[in-house]
């Protein structure tokens, strides 16, 4: 059910773990073993069932903008924050 | 470490970056919201096409690098006077957008006197207001929106409302005058919060755009540095202890607001 | 004579406390000393760091261009005080955080794997003294011993119950940087 | 242009609106106000911008906005609302915003008076504010004068993208002398390069005044000294009278060095050989001049309305050649040519022991 | 006491709590607010007065309201808060109320950034607001000197009801260095004859500025100037190293004057005569001692951490006998002692073939 | 011409001058309220018996000489910060009785900041604020209280609030913030009003007595000199103009004031 | 019925003319033909029938306290003010 | 020459109007004129004051400590202003309105009931133009005719139709202080 996927921009990417908090499929993690450029454990996408929606939850809270949300073509747009 | 940033194939881009954001790294702490309210601002520049009208008064605060990250132009006021900055911008330039975003010691304590008087005389202009309960930028000193008992660096037993009063709470304060039209809080601390918190920056944008009054939306907001906290303790923090001192609402939306 | 060092890495590593331990030792080693840190906003989810100088007489500059010995934390740190470290002196870097290397022949490159060594103690948050044990073997400023009795005065209440693991650290640092240092 | 019978005040501000001023911004304050009361009427007029602020600081930050727009802006003030207006001078100077500022100066320290004082020369010309800088400061001595200045000022202020200051004092603003207005200018519809307009089409513009990293901090503040270098060197300006052959320099600005000239008047007609000097800009001091002149004099007599502050500049300039004697009055009183006579003489004759000696 | 190991800011805020500080005001700015932070701490515990204030214009006024009580009051900042409080300063003088301001500087104009400067030096000294009037400005290098001059600004800004200012910067605020600390004065309980504490059984008191009469400002102005005369010449302090026989004389306050020390002792390692004075006060300013000195050097050199400004008391105070050069750093930049030797060099050269010219 | 103050026989003094006034001429024009605004001050502090333990802060403004006219310690703050010198006198002497009085210029405009920040730190002050829709002293131009529509030197054409907004109502401002317990506005332009007006005053003193908090009494107030008008019809103007834009009343008093 | 009667600071008034306006018993009035000696037309009481009750309405509206009102001396003191 | 006046008085007596009317007139007659009035607070309530300095050079001081010439309009002004004309110079008073007198002999003592004056021209308000008359008549610095010609352009709109009754008033002034002055 690979409805949709996101893409974590990890080197913008703070660690703060807000978005695996708020994700309604569990898929977010923050990658506790690596550091960034910046000495932030990013967050990643985990997802080896396909189970993230594109639901854009994570995106919203992001305070770093690093999310990317997609979804598959044929689904109608729904703009995340309208 | 390599960030993945190739897109998907077959898939639509649900969201984005906003284009009115600058492509670069933000100073801000982890899970600062700070963050949040810069994107929900792009966003509705993006939405009601206004980034290349719009001219932004960055505050002195944690946010004061914030034309590092909005791809508008933009002006650094002194501590507080960011309304009477924007005043002057607006006053000759009646026909652009002019946003004020300043925190709560920016706006609350030394500039207190400049946001009153800018939404007395109804200045078309529009305020987003970080309320972080904190002095974010200095390192945590009290601020007059500091919570009764909240400890910080320059209320290390907590806040003493005996002698420092309690917290102000400044859209009710501002929606007393006149000149303002649209009052609101809303907070960040969860995703259907931070929605809200959009639809009135938006709300604030188009009172600007009608040139009907004064603009303001406060907007609850961590400082998880200064609170001690990790990010999602200090948005449960918003939700347990700032929401009730500061309640969400609407503290004036005159009927030209409602007319939009 | 007068010792400058420079502790440098993310904040939260023991930086600031790291060098200030240093600055207490040499203070009831009846020397002159002055610490310093950077500070302000500057900081904020960046690199933070101090400078500590020792003397036996008065010192102007708290902080030095050239400092003797610098001790890094982070890749950036390294990056941004490799190139300044005066010609003879010290360069110590943890080494299990830090990947890049330097090219310099002029001073001693002291790699200290010291989250490692501090996990071994049993702690992590003491790669700082590790890497203050291994420094101060590599450039002798100060004796070990008077470096462990700051540690007892100063080590915060909240922490002091790892004084013993602190002492073990600091050994620990001093053991690792003696296979660097010319047989005296 | 016929010469008219003008109040300072209003000379300033129709002098102001001549040259272009389209937005005006101030609170009233003794002996100003008729400024801001002339131009609440001729602004609106006009179609232009006139707003009374709330206080001062919101004044001069009013101003750093819409000077932030690249339009000629002004505001005025007396002495205490220059002080409360320091944070706001540094600014604009760190952001290297042009704009006018009227000093309408008046006795002081504190509430003080209303009086005429020119108490503020150092405030004006050493230290607006915190950090290194100093506007340009022009001292007008009458009402023609202040008309003239107050044109200049907006030229200077564009030209170098600086503060410039009209420095009078309470006499000046309040009294009336035939004068002659220049003719209105096109106000200006092009801006700058470096105004906010918003970004359209172009890439996006900043005005601040942070230099996080101190080498930034310091290459700024180069570039601003090579500013203030350049205009050291371009635009000290004074007035002189029967110096060629003075031996005694009365030196001595604004409405103090105004009287002077009538005492130098009469010093003249005693047969005393004595010249005035009065700066018109205050900085960059005109010390190219005096230290010219210093050459030739025996002695010079400065006269001020305070207790000393332009005399540190004549001392500067004059680097111990020769003895500089002092006459000022405090808190709002004006000196009387009989007073400065009376001091000319005085340094005259000590002038002249000391030869003989 | 033992020394111990101190932050020049928590060094401040104890020393002026052990002096019988009772009433503290002030707004956090870096790089100050750790005094502030402590003395949150510290004063509530001793039962004393602190009041974090909305704005640097509240806290002076705070204290001008707390000062006309009699109490030793105290507020703190930095640059920009500094020229906040201007008009309060001249109420303050004009009012002849007692109380310590303390300035941790920053790099300006402007918002500038939080590093080190000098940069308020004219500010301070000549004209911390309008009207005619100069605090006591103190200005430690190192953090005892912090704690001595703490406790002297309360005493001398009693002794003369005057305002004292204590100059530091943000190296010396956020320096560690040994140091003692004075041990707890009494608080005193009497106020002065002038204090404001309700007219019982008295004439009634009045702590104001204002005088409305031309004459009457003028005498109150000179009795402002006669205390001013009566400071400067017994309040002048300065700090020498090999000064007895210097040929070049290097003259820095606070931390370039300390960072100078080094490179003056690597000066004459390497057998130049070269001297270093540290003005401690900057107003007054060491005139007198430079004066005198000013006969046997043969050339000066003039540290600062902005572009000139003491400068120009160091000319007036050496009156044109040796030829002064500047070496200076701004916008937050620190010199280092290599730098300074480097210009000591200089000027060392270029005294030497001036001679030998 | 040799004014009567021979005491009639056999009759007993039913009003006299209070004793907290000096008997000094004062210097405000003929007809001015300041003078019964001072008058009702004076008689309350004799009433109370506090002029022995009252410290008086004069503001900028047509009243700056106001330490003249009180046989009271007093202090002249600078323009607008009234506020914040009562404070530092009040947290020195809290048993004494410290009071300002501002206009609105001084109060309203300049001293915004500085009087919110007083009355949300509750601090024991009392303030009398003469709200005479005007700058006095400096020659009658514009106030943030001045009417829409009313002509002063610095709104020749008349108070245009598209441009310089409403008039602020300044108490109903501070009645939002937490430390002001007793926030009232009375009239000056008639005998009952003016009866009302010291008893409010009588109650703000008690206020700061018990310790209560900040307390205001407004006092809408006439400037003949600068209205343009005889004193009497400046007490008609102050009825019919600006009493509908500033209505009497009590704007908060909270339980324990009632308790008083 | 000379209930009571005032004395008025002539030197004192400023002619403000308030308390002609309030007098109940319309015994005030300004001295249009004299002039003190700071240039007011001062107010007198005019009262050759004893009208005046010693209300001390005057007193309450006068701006300069110029005022004292005195009433007989059997009645019950009633403080203007109180 | 610098010939200089002082016009003092109650505010509304018209004294500010008196003095500009001179400079304009003085301005027109192509002379260096200042006009300065007291200003600010001190006005309130109390007298106001203003001086005209006419001369054929550049004027010093707007300001003179012995005025040739002093206009006083009432008492307080009268004591404050009698000591200080200058000898030799001329004191014009109201006589209508002030009853002190003064013991100088060495200026020139002009009374001038110029309330009754006015009043019998028609209009109490003129006594200041009477004044004008009158001072300029004992201290003739300027011709009546160029006073006229000033009337004529300054007198404001909403007056304008009093302009006969002004030049009357002047003529009265003036036909007044004949008396007093010594026959040319
Ligand atoms: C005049 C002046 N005073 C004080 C400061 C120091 N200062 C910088 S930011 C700040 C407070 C910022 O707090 P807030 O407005 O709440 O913003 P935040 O950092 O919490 O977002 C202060 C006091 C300054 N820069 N200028
Ligand atoms: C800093 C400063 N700005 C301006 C002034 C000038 N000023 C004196 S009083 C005043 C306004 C007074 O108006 P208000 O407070 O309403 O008092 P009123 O005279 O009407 O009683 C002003 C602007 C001043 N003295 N200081
Ligand atoms: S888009 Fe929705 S489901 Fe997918 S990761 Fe984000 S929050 Fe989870
Ligand atoms: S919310 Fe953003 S910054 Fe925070 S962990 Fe997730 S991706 Fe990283
Ligand atoms: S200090 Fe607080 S407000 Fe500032 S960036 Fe960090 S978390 Fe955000
Ligand atoms: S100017 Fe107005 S407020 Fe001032 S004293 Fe006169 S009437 Fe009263
Ligand atoms: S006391 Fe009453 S009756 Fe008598 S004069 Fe006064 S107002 Fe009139
Ligand atoms: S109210 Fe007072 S000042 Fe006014 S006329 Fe009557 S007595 Fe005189
Ligand atoms: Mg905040
Ligand atoms: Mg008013």
């Amino acid at each position: 059910m690979t409805s949709g996927t996101i893409v974590i921009d990890q080197e913008r990417c703070k660690g703060c773990g807000l978005c695996p908090t708020v994700c309604p499929q569990h898929v977010i993690h923050l990658l506790d073993d690596q550091l960034n450029a910046r000495g932030y454990h990013p967050a990643a996408l985990v997802d080896p069932e396909g189970h993230c929606t594109g639901c854009g939850i994570c995106a919203v809270i992001c305070p770093d903008v690093c999310i990317t949300v997609y979804r598959e073509a044929r689904a109608a747009r729904r703009p995340v924050m309208a | 470490m390599v960030a993945t940033l190739i897109p998907p194939i077959e898939m639509d881009v649900i969201y984005e970056r906003p284009t009115a954001l600058s492509p670069v790294h933000t100073h801000y702490c982890p899970g600062c919201t700070h963050g949040i309210a810069h994107r929900l601002l792009a966003e509705c520049l993006d939405e009601l096409g206004l980034r290349e009208q719009t001219v932004l008064i960055a505050p002195v605060g944690c946010s004061v690098f914030i034309y590092n990250y909005f791809e508008v132009d933009s002006c650094v006021a002194p501590h507080g006077r960011a309304p009477a900055v924007a005043t002057g911008v607006k006053r000759v330039l009646p026909d652009r957008i002019v946003v004020t975003y300043q925190g709560d010691g920016d706006l609350v304590s030394i500039g207190a006197g400049e946001v009153l008087h800018a939404a007395a005389r109804g200045e078309r202009i529009t305020t987003v207001f970080i309320n972080n309960a904190v002095y974010g930028m200095t390192g945590g000193q009290m601020a007059p929106t500091t919570l009764p008992g909240q400890k910080t660096t320059s209320s290390p037993a907590g806040r003493d409302i005996r002698m420092t009063g309690n917290p102000i709470r400044m859209s009710e304060v501002i929606a007393q005058l006149g000149g303002a039209v649209y009052v609101v809080r809303r907070s960040l601390h969860d995703v259907a919060n931070i929605r809200k918190a959009k639809k009135a920056i938006l709300t604030a944008l188009k009172v600007q755009m009608a040139g009907l009054g004064f603009s303001l939306v406060e907007l609850l907001s961590t400082c998880p540095t200064n609170w001690g906290m990790s990010p999602p303790e200090a948005m449960e923090w918003v939700e347990r202890h700032m929401v009730p001192v500061f309640p969400l609402g609407d503290f004036k939306v005159t009927d030209a607001v409602k007319d939009l | 004579m007068q010792k400058e060092f420079l502790f440098a890495g993310f904040g939260g590593q023991g930086v600031m406390f790291a060098g200030q331990l240093l600055a207490h030792a040499a203070m009831s080693a009846g020397l002159e000393v002055t610490w310093i840190p950077s500070y302000g906003p500057e900081m904020r989810g960046g690199t933070a760091h101090c400078f500590v100088v020792i003397s036996d007489s008065p010192i102007g500059s708290p902080i030095s261009k050239h400092p003797q010995a610098a001790v890094v934390f982070n890749n950036p740190s390294f990056a941004r005080y490799e190139p300044i470290v005066a010609a003879g002196g010290v360069l110590a870097y943890n080494s299990t955080l830090i990947t890049q290397s330097s090219q310099r022949t002029d001073i001693l490159l002291l790699p200290v794997p010291a989250t490692q060594i501090a996990d071994e103690v049993g702690d992590l948050r003491l790669a700082n003294v590790v890497m203050l044990g291994a420094v101060l073997t590599a450039f002798p400023a100060l004796p070990l011993d008077i470096i462990k009795r700051a540690l007892e005065e100063h080590l915060p209440e909240r922490r002091r119950h790892l004084l013993p693991l602190n002492l073990q650290a600091l050994e620990a640092g001093a053991a690792h940087a003696q296979r660097f240092v010319q047989p005296a | 242009m016929a010469r008219e019978l003008m109040k300072g005040n209003i000379a300033i501000a129709e002098a102001a609106v001549r040259a272009g001023l389209q937005a005006y911004f101030g609170y009233p304050i003794t002996p100003q106000t008729e400024l801001l009361e002339y131009l609440s009427q001729r602004m609106v007029e006009l179609g232009r911008i006139f707003l009374q602020a709330e206080s001062e600081i919101a004044a001069i930050n009013m101003v750093y906005g819409a000077a932030s727009t690249g339009v000629r802006v002004m505001t005025s003030s007396s002495s205490p609302g220059i002080s409360l207006m320091q944070e706001g001078f540094s600014y604009l100077a760190g952001a290297q915003l042009p704009c006018v500022v009227v000093d309408v100066m008046r006795g002081g320290p504190g509430l003080g008076n209303i009086l005429p004082s020119q108490g503020d020369y150092f405030q004006v010309t050493r230290s607006a504010g915190h950090g290194d800088f100093h506007p340009i400061v022009l001292a007008p001595a009458s009402v023609q004068e202040a008309i003239d200045f107050t044109v200049l000022a907006f030229d200077l202020a564009e030209q170098y993208r600086h503060l410039v200051m009209v420095v009078a004092d309470g006499q000046i603003g309040q009294m009336m002398e035939p004068a002659e207005l220049p003719s209105m200018r096109e106000v200006q519809t092009v801006g700058p390069d470096w105004a906010l307009t918003g970004a359209r089409g172009r890439p996006k513009r900043l005005i601040s005044s942070i230099y996080m990293l101190g080498e930034e901090g310091e290459a700024f503040n180069r570039q601003v000294q090579a500013r203030l270098q350049l205009i050291k060197s371009r635009e000290q300006r004074c007035f002189e009278y029967q110096t060629e052959d003075a031996e005694l320099l009365v030196i001595g600005y604004g409405t103090a060095g105004r009287i002077a000239y009538t005492a130098v008047e009469a010093a003249r007609a005693a047969g005393l050989k004595v010249g005035l000097l009065r700066p018109q800009t205050l900085w960059p001091f005109p010390e190219e001049r005096i230290s010219t002149l210093s050459d030739s004099i025996r002695a010079c007599l400065v006269v001020e309305m305070n207790a000393g502050q332009m005399i540190d500049d004549v001392r500067l300039a004059i680097g111990g050649q020769v003895p500089v004697d002092f006459y000022g009055r405090m808190g709002g009183v004006v000196p009387m040519p009989d007073d400065i006579l009376a001091a000319i003489e005085e340094t005259y004759a000590r002038m002249t022991v000391r030869v003989r000696a």
